[in-house]
């Protein structure tokens, strides 16, 4: 295995397009590791189901740890990406308010007269990924495991 | 760069929204949404075609559309729905109620 | 000042596109702090000539170190990229072979029957930028510098 | 993946370049070189219209082909060339030379 991508940015909104963006080619090179071909560094294309997976989970976590867990105090984000032969491992770090998981309450039953319009992020994120773990802290540390 | 939609009013009211529709660009959305619900209109086509990526920031704000335009007792109709949208509205069981 | 974007990679191609990728999405955050406006994070639009100048030397750089500097023993990539009012920062070790860069002789003139097929890289990178700077290590490490 | 380039032979011999011509993707165009100019074609228009980024991989490649073509006594026109490729080859100077 090679050595992890690491990135580390403010932990705002402005660097969620960057960090998406890193986690969609780390997943690009799991998910097309056999159809390896060179890219545009300027677009990323998530349409294979396993980009598509990480992604919308990262998304979510990371909109998370802007918004709620540096809600008072900033900080930054670092990220631990490693691409495996058949599966991706990110691994997260934030300095800002813990929480706990086990509140988050389960997304009720969706109907046209019931949708949600919120707490639909963990939800998202634990149904995209085969694990998804989470460590209060400071720092607090998310792991995030997708197989191929 | 290009809002994350574009709304045309001929021959029918329809809103292609492209990009990406997350929590940054959801807002900007949003005030669409609250400019097109000033004409109560009878009926919305949302094209999703050009629509790249969504996050749940992103699936409130076509929700909230969704529901303002039923309210007011018009129609919705969500076209061209693909790939990683087209994934988080399977997940949120939302494809059937917006008839995807 | 917000703290720098840091980005580790292997010192690869493979990892190419991503630190390209990071480092047109920091320029755009210098360039663009006007009419700051949030951006697709599947594509990275490098049409302002501030991002063009960056992402241009950052791309012949990047190159080199996976190419030359990495071409025996591999290693990682650590870029810190850091977003001034008006100016961005890129700074990046490795821990290839060191060069000698006053070796590196200047491109000779250009014309119909005199164009180069090599020797461009080093070239475009000054050209581009305010500052470039060189300091072999190991681990070897590059400051560059552009002013907006 | 798309390929990096397009090669259209009516009405004339055109090469299309898109996308990002560079160190992982220039091999892939020099191999279309070689086949193009197995036909010692009298005239071709290089279309740089849909070239994003290029770095110097990319321009030795472009470089040797333009070679190639003169070399076998035709005309090479470059067309439509912007942004970031458009700054690299007037830094290099090719920008005349290519007549660009
Ligand atoms: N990283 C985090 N740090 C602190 N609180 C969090 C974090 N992630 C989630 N939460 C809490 O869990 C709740 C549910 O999160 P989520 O399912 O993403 O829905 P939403 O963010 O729309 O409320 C949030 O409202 C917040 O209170
Ligand atoms: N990071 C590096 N590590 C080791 N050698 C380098 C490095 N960058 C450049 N060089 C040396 O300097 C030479 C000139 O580099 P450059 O101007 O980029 O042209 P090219 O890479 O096409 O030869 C290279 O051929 C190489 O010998």
């Amino acid at each position: 295995m090679t050595a992890p991508i690491r990135l580390s940015v403010p932990g705002t909104l402005a660097y969620r397009a960057v960090a998406v963006r890193v986690v969609a080619e780390a997943a690009r090179l799991v998910s097309s590791s056999k159809r390896r071909e060179p890219d545009n560094p300027l677009t990323v294309d998530v349409t294979d189901p396993f980009d598509t997976a990480v992604v919308s989970a990262f998304m979510e976590i990371f909109n998370n740890i802007a918004l709620h867990a540096y809600s008072a105090a900033t900080g930054t984000i670092e990220l631990a990406i490693t691409p495996g032969e058949r599966q991706l491992t990110i691994e997260i770090a934030d300095t800002g308010a813990p929480f706990d998981m086990t509140t988050v309450t389960p997304l009720p039953d969706v109907t046209a007269d019931a949708l949600p319009e919120g707490g639909m992020g963990i939800h998202i994120a634990t149904a995209m990924l085969d694990e998804v773990s989470y460590q209060p802290g400071p720092p607090n540390r998310w792991r995030l495991l997708k197989r191929s | 760069m290009l809002a994350p939609y574009e709304v045309t009013r001929s021959p029918h009211l329809t809103l292609a929204v492209r990009g990406s529709l997350d929590i940054n660009t959801a807002p900007a959305l949003a005030e669409e949404v609250d400019r097109i619900m000033a004409n109560r209109p009878p009926a919305i086509t949302v094209d999703l075609g050009a629509l790249e990526l969504i996050d749940s920031s992103g699936v409130a704000a076509l929700v909230k559309l969704y529901k303002a335009i039923r309210a007011a007792g018009g129609t919705i109709t969500f076209v061209n729905t693909r790939d990683q949208p087209l994934a988080i509205f399977k997940l949120l069981k939302m494809d059937r109620v917006f008839g995807i």
